[in-house]
């Protein structure tokens, strides 16, 4: 049976434009790497019809150990205060190589 | 104003577009589509005012920079002042009036094919001006919301934005449109006739048609927005209409007294007054000023004016334009 | 028969596709590819279409649109009951008969390129009985499935049900490709040659090239299938096969003994008949009758109808009209 | 140390011609907002290769308060009932703000 | 209330390329299907910016019955061993029909 | 060598792309975009192959497939042992060794656009070769790795490599690229010139635009490579540089003294030479090679190679080609 080591998943959903700020902060945490993916939607911000740059969301993804969550979170909720609207949300999840991730 | 005039495929495709989203078709586009679409027009017009710049006149030319300068340095002002006369939030009305103050090329390109259609002449310069008009407006938009925050930069935040500031001014210059549309320019105006040859098909042939495609499109992201009509409120919604016709006018005044541009000229530094920016705009605002709500910039933009200024503005301005000069 | 004739590129990308499946190739094609070029040509046709209604006999396109209706009411309608004789069950059988009253404009254009290559002449209605035949089929699945539900109805659902229905009746003239093949003729009709000159190099020149990419994206389509056809049973496989036979013998009649169709247009129709719509049909089959397995109405429109269309039906069918009318 | 809120993530994959009716539901429940991504797979509906609107799934995610959970699931249970071919799966995650999705 | 079923919720990352492995690998042990989704991003393989094949990430989602789960891990640890750079992290999950999952 | 030669559309798409990278623009290119421009790119090269092939001198094509074959067998070997002098790991020197004997038909098209527009005439056979060298290198890269993995083979695990080994081999021939390159040769070479005139306006008048749009995006990809610079060092750095001009000085060799062409065609086998593969080989190596580190071969051939071949090299190798055969 293979080891399963727990982690924290991050999820942010954000406007394409902040996909820059959001890998600056996952580097400067010094995480293993980040996943990007093409999003739509609707909030607060209005709808995101993911035809144009300022209508197109992203669903940026996160893999941290749990000691660097609270650092990432910090950050996050500095670009919430700017006035950013984006969606948070922190899950538990398990990988395979804790080496990989625990950088 | 004979109505036929609007019979031309641009503002046909808009309005088919349009219309499908009101009768809500099942009809998708690819997300990208719209996103390739709008890189390959703002490379054609790049192109196109290249090589139109190449075989200008230097004198005439600085003065249609110049008056791009000052409409796009003035009409945001212009629009922060009625937005905060009709009690809008000041941050807000910055990064509306950001998006008045710059142009939209897909209304720009729909007032070429309307003159085209009707064998009208124009001058080449306000393709440059569209090109210089990209920018400013986004400055005046920072500066505006900077000052609207005023106390606020007092606290530990500030100095994280100072640092921000020259960063988002940067921005403003390097922000993909103008890179495309000056990027274009350049090659327009470099590269010799021969080799330029080789790509005319691609980028100038099939202009018309791909802008018609693109409009189609845009004609469905604005009906897609008429539901945040709700949202935006009357006295917004208002604006949309009334402001255009405001830039619409200094365009002309701009036009005809300051460039003495005829009638098709003219008409088109109207439009780029009226027009407000969907694409290189509002990604500038979500970073510069991300407390505004960005459902008020698109859905006006797009839902508002650009209907607008393709269906009742373009011929509108036309209209003035020849009443005006008389052509 | 000369298989030479069959050395067009729309079948030879096809083709191409089909094989680069069979050999696993990791030949990808971004999805949003297929979707771009669908909206091209179907609006591609459309200005066609419209561009020669213009012209067109006014009697003659009342006819030519009744047969349509015919064709497109009736065909389900034969498929339906064939499919109930076979012991499917008859919500199954209704999604799959919507398939196959309908069209597939991949099909006609294919058809359309085949009679180009060889200078056959062709009538220009059946581009507007393509149009026509998008909806109807889809309706007559509705009600096919309805009945078929047959008691169900009178439980607490069957009202969310009956309300349900005027918006599937709905969605069947609003659906995607009924609004661009239409607005495309629309815009045919009312637009003046001179501006429409303008859109045509994107439109018109560009055409057949597109096509040949859009068939080689869906020849890879109609490959991936293949692992479907165990799912779909013997049944359904010869079904496929049969149904055009059957669609396209009608098309043929309907095509020369009412519209008195030369060789070219009375195959057209007889491509209309045989054709099962895999871009318009199946989404709308997938609200309409949820019940219904859509690897069935997939797998038998695009890996088995439209390949045996494309490489056997065509040549086929203008083999009979040849016959038949002696071309 | 931010502060995290425990929500109910719902996924729901299926055919992109579903989009209009889940959308409706989310507005029904009053939800922030809703994100919809692009999707391909297998499933007992075939395959879905993404090239043709009738093969395309969506990723249809919604994040709700614990109390709303209930009653999105039977409208997504109602669409099941009606035959619509979908996967839907729900998780445990926090957010940043609360107020954010209670709404 | 309706009721739901725990299951495990797989997801891996890797490029484009591990599709059909990974396809492969859902059929072998007979799960009721897959769900790919497109993604970019970094990690220890480098930049993945998604416009060239070699450079686009998948992003692959798998529901499996907690029985399940163990076969899956050690194929996915044999193609980590060959040397394949992918992520792969494990959550628990619900979902709303057993019997559409536990194949 | 007169600058002004490289004021051609390619090269300035790709330098603005570079450009945008570099002062951080926010522009952004759908990702699909690419991919759907590199399969139309694929497609046009071997369409324009084909019908050269069609009326090619059967022996002198011969000899241009054995000299790709050789080029493509040879090269591979060549960066093997340069990667292994320079204490890099066996399995990476493989991959990248396989990238660098394959071919980037981008540079490829840009040297054809850089001879066309200073009316160059050159030989049709390099477009045969550009297609046949695709694939040779991955296989020789494949044997490298497997024999470098040594004792690893008589575990447990060695069987699967066995059974996998095949299916690599096969991968190779059936990958993206080559069934679009040969099978746009195929379909180039069979159809009649009226039915491949239809397609003509899309694939070919529209070529060296749709050529400039894909290297404006290609440009930048490079630009963001940059970033990567310090994971692959120094030593590779200086390979990436090194290695075209080794390449480009085997193909100028081959290309005049084997194949005897004229300058045009010389410089385009050293093309072939020179450049490294970015979209046929990375895919084929994850899957090949996935030991080796994907960081290293994309960083090489599309950040550093493929910018100084289309800056640096093709002039060079031209400069070389005129002062060996004196053009
Ligand atoms: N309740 C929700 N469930 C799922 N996605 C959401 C929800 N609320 C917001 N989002 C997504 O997060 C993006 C940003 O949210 P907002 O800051 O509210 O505009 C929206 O465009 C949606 O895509
Ligand atoms: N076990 C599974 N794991 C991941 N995705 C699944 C699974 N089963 C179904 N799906 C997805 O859900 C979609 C609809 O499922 P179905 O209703 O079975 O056709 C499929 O097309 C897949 O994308
Ligand atoms: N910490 C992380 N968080 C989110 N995604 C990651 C993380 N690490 C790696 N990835 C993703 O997994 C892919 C493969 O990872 P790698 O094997 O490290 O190259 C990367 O391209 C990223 O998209
Ligand atoms: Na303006
Ligand atoms: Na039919
Ligand atoms: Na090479």
């Amino acid at each position: 049976m293979s080891q399963l080591y727990p982690m924290k998943l991050i999820n942010i959903i954000a406007n394409g434009a902040l996909e820059e700020r959001l890998v600056n902060m996952a580097e400067a945490h010094g995480t293993s790497g980040y996943t990007i993916l093409e999003a739509r939607g609707a909030g607060s911000a209005g709808l995101q019809t993911g035809t144009l740059e300022g209508g197109s969301n992203i669903l940026f993804v996160l893999i941290v150990t749990e000691s660097k969550l609270a650092g990432v979170m910090v950050d996050v909720e500095k670009l919430m205060k700017r006035g950013h609207h984006l969606a948070c949300f922190v899950s538990d999840t398990q990988v395979l190589r804790r080496e990989k991730f625990a950088g | 104003m004979d109505v036929s005039n609007l019979l031309i495929p641009a503002v046909l495709f808009f309005a088919l577009g349009f219309l499908a989203q009101g009768v809500k078709s099942d009809l998708k586009f690819p997300p990208d589509l719209a996103k390739a679409l709008s890189i390959y027009l703002l490379i054609g017009i790049g192109l196109k005012g290249g090589v139109e710049l190449s075989h200008a006149h230097l004198g005439e030319a600085f003065d249609a920079v110049t008056a791009a300068l000052v409409l796009g340095f003035g009409l945001p002002i212009v629009a922060y002042i009625i937005l905060l006369a009709g009690r809008l939030d000041k941050l807000n009305a910055s990064a509306i009036a950001a998006h008045y103050g710059s142009v939209s090329a897909g209304t720009f390109l729909t007032a070429i094919a309307y003159l085209n259609a009707q064998q009208i002449p124009y001058e080449s310069y306000p393709v440059i001006m569209l090109a210089i008009m990209e920018s400013p407006a986004i400055i005046v938009g920072l500066l505006l919301a900077r000052f609207s925050r005023g106390s606020k930069q007092s606290n530990g935040e500030g100095d994280a934005r100072e640092h921000h500031m020259g960063e988002l001014l940067k921005d403003a210059f390097t922000n993909g449109s103008v890179i495309l549309l000056f990027g274009g320019m350049l090659i327009g105006v470099v590269v010799k006739p021969g080799p330029l040859a080789t790509i005319t098909p691609f980028f100038s042939t099939l202009f018309m048609g791909a802008l018609s495609l693109f409009l189609l499109e845009m004609g469905m992201e604005a009906g897609k927005r008429i539901g945040e009509f709700r949202r935006v409120g009357w006295f917004l919604m208002a604006f949309g209409v009334l402001m255009p016709l405001i830039g619409g006018s200094m365009g002309l005044m701009v036009g005809h007294y300051w460039l003495g541009f005829g009638v098709g000229g003219s008409m088109l530094v109207a439009v780029l007054g009226a027009s407000a920016s969907y694409i290189a705009v509002p990604p500038a605002m979500r970073l510069a000023i991300p407390e505004a709500n960005p459902s008020y910039y698109l859905t006006l933009s797009l839902g508002v004016t650009f209907p607008f200024n393709v269906i009742v503005g373009i011929p509108l301005y036309h209209y003035f334009a020849a009443r005006l000069i008389g052509g």
